[in-house]
């Protein structure tokens, strides 16, 4: 299985769009390549399952290593475990469903899936690589789009969402930058050379007190791409005013970028530091936590409530990496995908009330389940999974992340962990209240009752998603099955450095 | 007739250096200001030759220096000397505070 | 022996030829039309800079004033091609011009003072080359005779610049007075680190600085830039800079080797400086030259980073990043200059709705500036990438972060572009321009340098084995 | 076994007519929605009841003693090695009874909806919601692991939800539908937390293990939790005490009962089954499933469980007796009922005939599932004709529904106590329980089944009686047949099912129970009841102006007990004032204007600083110079100063 292949699909996409000639054409194509990626995307799985079923132990699959900028030890390498593998299948699925609710995108469409696709190119190639520098790489190619996407096709205050988005997750690879500069410089292979290789990092002992230098840069600049407190305040205005794909994307996936980095990089290359400051990392995200959840109750705008509930639930993955024990991390990276889909079909159902209401106020929203049930029904589905109902993928991630961060006996850990639970309950206030005021009760305007349900897009967009998160929700076994191994490795790092 | 040490030449180089830089901080008429530059690179040469003289007779590299420094500040004050006349086409003074107006 | 000459001079033969072959045309009685003599010119800088890649000899003539090997090879064909496309990108300033032959003759002289500049191995033959690198330069900025920008322009640089060479002789003549000699290999030897010599190396240092426009010896750059035409703006910001950069890691690397450990930390000063002024200054520009010439000066500062790691990566890595800015900054000047060529905006309001009129160009606009800004996936991001890592090298952590942190601001002012050009309302966009064939060239070469150069890694490797630390 | 194929159809049927209704009924099943998921239903009950008879007759003793069957189990979702949910079916007596009630009543209900929402334009959605609930409700009954009860827990929590809100075009509706998913939701919050102690201690989440892990004497799991305390607590109190604390939200213990009475608002079927008969009482099974951890490791627990009962019956009782609107009377009352399963729960012990607590509780639990549902279908039917749920619009209806009438008295006598009728049994095992073990809630219990009876009665008159019949109701008779069906079948169990033999079926330890209470111990609560009842006739049965003036002479007891001792107006100004205000708020504005704002503070200061220092760019040449020469003179001097 090449994995390579994962950056040329969405590489002809692109091209393919720059050659087509209208929107009937652009999208076509936009959607044939997102079909593929996920096609591929279940292929690798498959594949994966496979070599493993087969006794193939090895921590990574289908490695591919290319000698790329010699001089300093710099290589193509990439391969994939079962975490990056989540990764890959929630990305491929949020393409398809983000290309699919911007379906009847007009202005300036073949740029908009043109970025679009470009974007999901750099997830693809961040998950998928074993090397810092690439990871870095394509970290950044993802910055770009996401700041022409929302300038250019958002709504409300754009240009300052999109520049303040671009500046704070600049920001966040500058900080990167630094930590990977303190890894690969007191790296040493055999040979003595300096490397960015991932495996061969893990394999070397990072001294600890440059460990403890580097890991918060490492931690923090990763985090600001999953809204750590206090950097996550990129998070609600580029959310709210990206368009609906962009913020499907964003929330869905470059979220994500950052919480596997954190956990890749960061706690798996230096594990001393990581236990180091485990307090400082479950510290933040249980600010995160509580505090995004109080946020969230407090506003208006439904794209503003998703994108703070946003911070409150990837508050649980750095919560999960920070508890650091296998059951937290695997919640963490269950969150990561569990999180994906939802908020991504959440901000799908907002955009198609929105793209129909022109509205997205709570207060001027009521009574929708009467004229357009589908809509609603999804918006539903999306509120409950995200306050964690069991048969959705939220409820699963989020109790295994709890199961996790109980079993640290420390009070100060235990009280985090309560809170974390406790902040539920917020999330069901905060949910209940903005389905309960759009969705149930009467109807506020009475121009809302000719407004049309789904069109087939927007349906195969959210059966999609929701397949995703039903998968997951009821058959978590699945996943875990899938992540175990992954997290399994780092864990035993992490036990090496606490006895080391 | 006892020999002038090399100090005093480099004192009057020096001085002649330093006359030249005061003059270009000071003189508001562009073509003072580049007769001060023309100051400084003469002290300059004078360095040259002195050192050539004193301490490394063997050679002449100084000397040559000097030659080619006085070519090229002829060259560089003609370039110059027509840049003033035509900035004072379109200036009509060659006032130095008068050529200010790209700032910030 | 005759063959010698020939070949180790030839692209200084070249460039001589060329510049009598216009000469001629111009003292020749026949009248030529601007369109063909701008084609056949063109064609005979892309010869030049074919031609540079064959028969190169490496050795050392007039008894080592002169020597060049394989780098300065290198080096030579990365200024040739920035002249080729210079030469393209001004075709559109050019076509109504009525003096092109004196600027070809021009600036084609300061290629050469800059070619000897490089590959000189004596104070004296690098005096040469500064000052006829220098002083058609002036002349050049002044070429627009009419405007009165241009005019102030000139008048700074060349008294500016006189003022800086008349210290950095200063220096040398210093030098000469403590060690007696005045080649290069020589004085590496005979350096150790004295008072005067320190005082010389400052001497030195500053009028390097002054070319390189690192600051606070930065402030002609600026106005020179805005009133400077906008190709001699390019060629100033592209390929001077590049060339006095070539020569300055030589000096640095060679002549003042032994003052490795104090120079450190004054280049460790002045970077730091160079970057924040740059970009601060940057931020608030709105003349769209005068912008570039201070986000050209961040650069410097940046590449200053990348040399003060002292070491074969470090000079590679400088090298190719100066290769990459070259296609980065050629690619934004050519749109700023056809649009100023053709409409005499120059304003980044101006620019605003650029997008709608002009997709072409806002794209190559845009991407020029994402590489500027060190963006992947174009190149430019490997080249800020390694430049800071070769500085990284030496654990002087404060700077790394610091420029980290630059590169935010420095982010900040590439996207304000952008954003004025894909984003902001305008109602008087400037007009759909139709963009003549060598400036699309030139474009096109451009973006295929940005987008490539990163990704062809062996680039990368070829200068490095070619680095000779 | 014999069994697993159709235990695992008796929740799966439900489960199916959920997921066809809800995603086809919309469009195909628009009218016959109703027949196919009663039609499924009662597969799922003649299943649910032959499981019963295969448990109690042919399978379920091992020497006289019913066992605890796990008929399967797979692992769903695996944390760490031993503890994991696993997703299982687990037969002891509890779970047959309450598969049967649960499939019973929901058929029952079922049915009446048939008449009670015809017409409904979501008529396919309510029986799908039905349908849903059903399914995690004996998903609940049948769980094996206590992560997996939480898991239907959730799931039944949301099925209420969606019930209440069934209207949801109502605000009122919305809001009480919010309230309880909200309240329920917190108390499961404790449950949550109480999971993870106990999962903690005992490496476990399978029912089975931790029972006998946490039960044996000198275990070492049991010792470690006893070890690890908190704030003076041990771990294992404090595990169990959140465990209730989730019971306590779901069957509406006080103080977290205030959702109960809005849930009214929902359909009135729904509250029949929901509120009434089933999930309301999800916390006591969910106390009788740990009653051996209660009972053997942990009595201080236990002796909350029973004060928290006791009072919430007595509470109740007291403020029913003031409500106007029907259904929040029954709600009460149900409320009441529970308090008396839960103490009953709180009094008994583990082993033998000390037991009694454990299987009168039981016992209530079964009996009061027929008659309340009955109650409220019989108010279903009601309000269906009167349109209204207030007292003041009713009276003098028994003419005009003989049935409901009848039924309904039935009902009424049953859960008075009235001999024979089938409530009078279960309520004398609990008090002869509670006699046994503590006087004061034996005391309470007696007082509360006097005021039951009053209420109760109260009620009954001023629907029935009270006013002369006016006829204008009558423009549509009691309803259909679907709707009396379920009335005189549930009447008929209110009846008998007092003599069905729960003491030898359902005791703690699985041996059965051979007391018989004598009679007279009988007389004193009986004769209690029937003073209520008196009463209430004396008051009710005509119109009079006697309860406004004793109302009048309570004053302000009847005032606060009518306003429900004001504890929804405690929890508003919680919600309100402290959760909105004092945290939300100030939590948005530090984000919009520290967090965000320091952001935003960054980018003005480099503004700033740029435009600070923009004149150093002064435009004149020999500033420049000047400048220059500065650079180098200050370069020396760095060097001087700085270097070494």
């Amino acid at each position: 299985m090449n994995l390579t292949l994962f950056l040329l699909f969405p590489l002809f996409t692109a091209l393919a769009i720059l050659f087509a000639q209208n929107l009937k054409q652009i999208r076509s194509i936009a959607l044939a390549g997102s079909l593929l990626q996920l096609g591929l995307a279940v292929k690798l799985l498959l594949a994966y399952n496979a070599e493993r079923s087969a006794g193939n132990k090895s921590q990574m699959l289908f490695e591919y290593i290319q000698d790329w900028f010699a001089p300093i030890h710099l290589q193509y390498h990439i391969g994939v475990d079962g975490i990056s593998i989540a990764m890959i299948l929630l990305t491929s699925f949020i393409v398809v469903a983000g290309i699919l609710v911007s379906w009847t995108m007009e202005t300036l469409s073949k740029e908009f899936f043109f970025l679009l696709i470009l974007l999901s190119l750099g997830a693809y190639g961040f998950f998928i690589s074993l090397d810092i520098f690439t990871m870095f790489f394509f970290l950044e190619v993802a910055v770009i789009p996401k700041f022409l996407l929302i300038g250019i096709w958002g709504s409300g205050k754009k240009e300052y969402s999109a520049m303040k988005l671009a500046l704070m997750l600049m920001g966040g690879s500058a900080l990167i930058m630094v930590g990977i500069f303190g890894i690969y410089f007191s790296s040493h292979t055999a040979t003595g050379a300096h490397t960015f290789d991932l495996l061969l990092l893990s394999k070397m002992n990072i001294p600890i007190e440059i460990q403890k230098m580097f890991f918060p840069f490492a931690f923090i600049g990763f985090g600001i791409f999953t809204a750590i407190f206090p950097f996550h305040t990129w998070v609600p205005d580029g959310h709210a005013s990206a368009p609906t794909a962009a913020s499907m994307f964003l929330a869905g996936i470059s979220m994500k970028l950052g919480g596997y980095g954190c956990l890749r990089v960061a706690t798996f290359l230096m594990p001393d530091a990581a236990h180091a400051y485990s307090w400082l990392i479950i510290l933040l995200a249980t600010i995160a936590i509580i505090y995004g959840a109080f946020a969230t109750m407090m506003q208006t705008d439904l794209k503003y409530i998703n994108a703070y509930s946003s911070v409150s639930h990837c508050g649980f993955v750095l919560l999960g990496i920070g508890m650091l024990t296998q059951t937290s991390i695997t919640g963490a990276v269950m969150q990561m995908v569990s999180h994906g889909l939802m908020t991504a079909l959440f901000f799908a159902a907002i955009g198609m009330i929105y793209s129909r209401t022109h509205t997205r106020m709570v207060a001027q929203l009521g009574g929708l389940l009467k004229i357009m049930p589908f809509i609603s029904t999804v918006f539903v589905i999306a509120g409950l999974s995200s306050l964690g109902l069991p048969g959705f993928s939220g409820f699963v991630s989020e109790m295994t992340v709890f199961m996790g961060s109980w079993q640290n006996t420390d009070n100060m850990y235990r009280l985090a962990t309560i809170l974390a639970c406790a902040s539920i309950v917020v999330t069901a206030v905060y949910i209940l209240r903005a389905a309960g005021k759009t969705i149930m009760g009467p109807i506020t305007n009475s121009h809302y009752e000719q407004l049309t349900d789904a069109s087939w897009n927007e349906k195969f967009a959210a059966i999609v998603l929701i397949s995703g998160i039903l998968i997951v929700g009821m058959a978590p076994f699945l996943l875990i099955n899938l992540i175990q191994p992954g997290t399994e490795i780092i864990i035993n790092k992490l036990g090496v450095a606490i006895n080391h | 007739m006892s020999e002038i040490p090399l100090t005093h030449i480099l004192f009057l180089s020096t001085g002649l250096f330093f006359i030249g830089v005061y003059g270009l901080f000071t003189r508001r008429n562009m073509i003072t200001m580049l007769m001060s530059v023309e100051l400084m690179l003469n002290s300059v040469n004078i360095n040259f030759v002195a050192f050539n003289k004193y301490l490394y007779p063997e050679k002449l590299d100084g000397i040559f220096f000097t030659i080619f420094v006085i070519t090229i500040a002829a060259a560089e004050a003609a370039v110059a000397i027509a840049i003033i006349i035509n900035l004072y086409r379109s200036h009509h003074s060659i006032d130095v505070e008068d050529a200010s107006e790209m700032k910030y | 022996m005759l063959n010698e000459y020939l070949q180790v001079l030839k692209s200084e033969w070249l460039l001589i030829a060329i510049i009598f072959i216009l000469l001629f045309i111009k003292v020749g009685s026949k009248e030529w039309k601007n369109e063909t003599l701008l084609y056949s010119i063109n064609f005979l800088l892309l010869l030049n800079l074919i031609a540079g890649y064959f028969y190169n000899l490496p050795g050392s003539l007039f008894n080592g004033m002169y020597f060049s090997n394989d780098l300065i090879f290198l080096q030579k064909n990365i200024l040739n091609l920035g002249m080729y496309l210079v030469s393209l990108i001004a075709y559109p300033w050019l076509k109504e011009h009525k003096h092109l032959l004196e600027f070809y003759i021009l600036i084609l002289s300061t290629l050469l003072g800059m070619f000897f500049m490089i590959s000189s191995g004596n104070m004296l033959i690098f005096y040469l080359g500064l000052e006829l690198s220098t002083i058609p330069l002036a002349a050049l900025a002044n070429f627009d005779l009419e405007k009165r920008k241009s005019s102030e322009a000139a008048f700074k640089m060349i008294i500016s610049s006189a003022f800086s060479s008349a210290l950095m002789l200063l220096g040398i003549s210093f030098l000469y007075g403590v060690t007696g000699t005045l080649f290069f290999s020589e004085l590496a030897t005979l350096i150790h680190g004295g008072p005067m010599e320190i005082f010389v190396f400052i001497l030195i240092l500053g009028g390097f600085s002054f070319k390189m426009s690192v600051v606070p010896f930065h402030l002609w750059t600026a106005d020179v830039y805005e009133g400077a035409p906008v190709a001699v703006t390019a060629y100033l910001s592209v390929i001077s800079k590049s060339a006095i950069l070539f020569i300055f890691m030589t000096v640095m690397f060679t002549v003042f080797r032994n003052l490795e450990p104090q120079w450190y930390f004054m280049i460790f000063l002045l970077s730091v400086l160079t970057i924040l002024i740059g970009n601060l200054f940057a931020i608030r520009q709105n003349n769209m030259k005068r912008f570039l010439a201070f986000s050209s000066i961040a650069q410097v500062g940046f590449v200053l980073l990348g040399l003060s790691g002292v070491s074969k990566i470090g000079m590679t890595s400088v090298i190719y990043f100066l290769l990459i800015y070259l296609f980065s900054n050629l690619a934004a000047f050519g749109v700023v200059a056809l649009v100023s060529a053709t409409t005499g905006k120059e304003n980044i309001d101006d620019f605003k709705g650029f997008y709608k009129t002009n997709p072409f160009l806002s794209w190559v606009l845009a991407i020029a500036l994402f590489s500027l800004a060190g963006v992947p996936p174009t190149a430019g991001f490997f080249g800020k990438f390694f430049l800071i890592m070769s500085g990284a090298e030496r654990g002087n952590y404060v700077w790394i972060i610091f420029a980290a942190l630059n590169m935010i601001i420095s982010f900040y002012y590439y996207l304000r572009v952008v954003k004025a050009i894909f984003m902001d309302q305008n109602e008087t966009p400037i007009k759909t321009i139709m963009v003549p064939a060598l400036p699309k060239l030139a474009m096109a070469i451009c973006l295929l340098g940005i987008i490539c150069t990163g990704f062809l890694s062996w680039i990368y490797d070829a200068i490095f084995n070619l680095c000779n630390f | 076994m014999s069994h697993p194929i159709y235990i695992v159809l008796i929740p799966l049927i439900p489960l199916v007519c959920f997921l066809v209704l809800g995603i086809f009924g919309r469009k195909y099943f628009t009218n016959s929605a109703g027949i196919f998921g009663t039609l499924g239903l009662l597969t799922s009950t003649l299943f649910s009841l032959s499981t019963a008879y295969e448990y109690f007759f042919v399978s379920g003793k091992l020497n006289g003693v019913f066992q605890k069957i796990e008929v399967l189990k797979f692992t769903w979702l695996e944390f760490s090695p031993g503890v994991s949910i696993d997703l299982g079916i687990l037969i002891d007596p509890i779970t047959v009874m309450m598969l049967v009630v649960v499939s019973f009543v929901s058929l029952m209900v079922h049915l009446f909806s048939l008449g009670y929402m015809k017409g409904e334009t979501r008529f396919a959605t309510y029986y799908a919601f039905l349908g849903l609930f059903t399914f995690s409700m004996l998903g609940l009954v049948l769980s094996s692991n206590i992560f997996q009860i939480y898991l239907f827990w959730e799931l039944v929590g949301v099925s209420s939800f969606l019930l209440i809100g069934f209207y949801f075009e109502k605000p009122s509706a919305v809001a009480a539908s919010k309230k309880a998913f909200i309240v329920t939701r917190f108390a499961d919050l404790g449950f949550l937390i109480g999971i993870l102690v106990l999962s903690f201690y005992s490496h476990t989440l399978d029912f089975g293990v931790l029972i006998e892990r946490l039960t044996t004497a000198g275990s070492p799991y049991l010792n470690t939790i006893n070890a690890a305390s908190f704030l003076g607590v041990s771990a294992l109190t404090w595990g169990l005490l959140l465990v209730f604390m989730g019971g306590a939200g779901k069957s509406a213990m006080f103080p977290l009962h205030i959702w109960l009475p809005d849930a009214m608002e929902g359909p009135t079927p729904v509250s029949a089954l929901i509120h009434a008969a089933t999930m309301v009482v999800a916390g006591v099974f969910l106390v009788a499933r740990l009653f051996p951890v209660f009972a053997l490791s942990d009595p201080a627990a236990l002796q909350v469980v029973m004060y928290t009962g006791a009072f919430s019956a007595f509470f109740a009782a007291v403020i029913a007796c003031t409500q106007t609107d029907i259904k929040r009377v029954l709600a009460y009352s149900t409320m009441s009922q529970i308090g008396y399963m839960m103490f009953a729960l709180g009094v008994s012990k583990y082993n033998g005939e000390e037991g009694l607590g454990y299987m009168g509780s039981m016992f209530h639990l079964f009996t009061h599932a027929f008659f309340k549902s009955l109650l409220f279908l019989g108010a279903g039917a009601v309000i269906h004709m009167v349109h209204s749920n207030e007292m003041k619009d009713m009276g003098g209806l028994r003419k005009l529904m003989p049935i409901t009438h009848i039924s309904f008295l039935i009902a009424c006598l049953a859960i008075a106590g009235i001999p024979p009728f089938s409530g009078f049994f279960s309520k004398e095992e609990i008090l002869m329980a509670s006699f046994e073990s503590n006087k004061l809630i034996y005391a309470v219990a007696l007082l509360t089944s006097g005021l039951t009876a009053f209420y109760m009665f109260r009620l009954y008159y001023s629907i029935f009686w009270s006013k002369p019949t006016d006829s204008h109701h009558g423009h549509h008779g009691e309803g259909t047949l679907t709707m009396k069906i379920p009335l005189v079948l549930l009447a008929v169990l209110a009846i008998v099912a007092g003599f069905v033999p729960i003491s030898s079926w359902i005791t703690a330890d699985g041996n059965a129970i051979h007391s018989s209470i004598p009679i007279t111990f009988s007389i004193l609560p009986v004769s209690l009841a029937v003073i209520g009842i008196l009463l209430a006739t004396r008051l009710f049965k005509t119109e009079n102006e006697l309860p406004q003036r004793i109302a009048i002479q309570m004053g302000g007891l009847y005032k606060a007990a009518s306003r429900k001792f004001y504890i929804d107006e405690v929890y508003l100004f919680i919600t309100k004032k402290v959760l909105f205000n004092l945290i939300g708020k100030p939590a948005a504005w530090f984000d919009k204007n520290i967090v965000d704002g320091f952001m935003n503070l960054l980018a003005k200061l480099t503004a700033g600083l740029s435009e600070l220092i923009k004149g150093y760019q002064s435009g004149k040449v020999q500033d420049y110079a000047l400048y220059f020469f500065g650079g180098i003179t200050g370069l020396i001097i760095a060097f001087i100063y700085l270097w070494k």
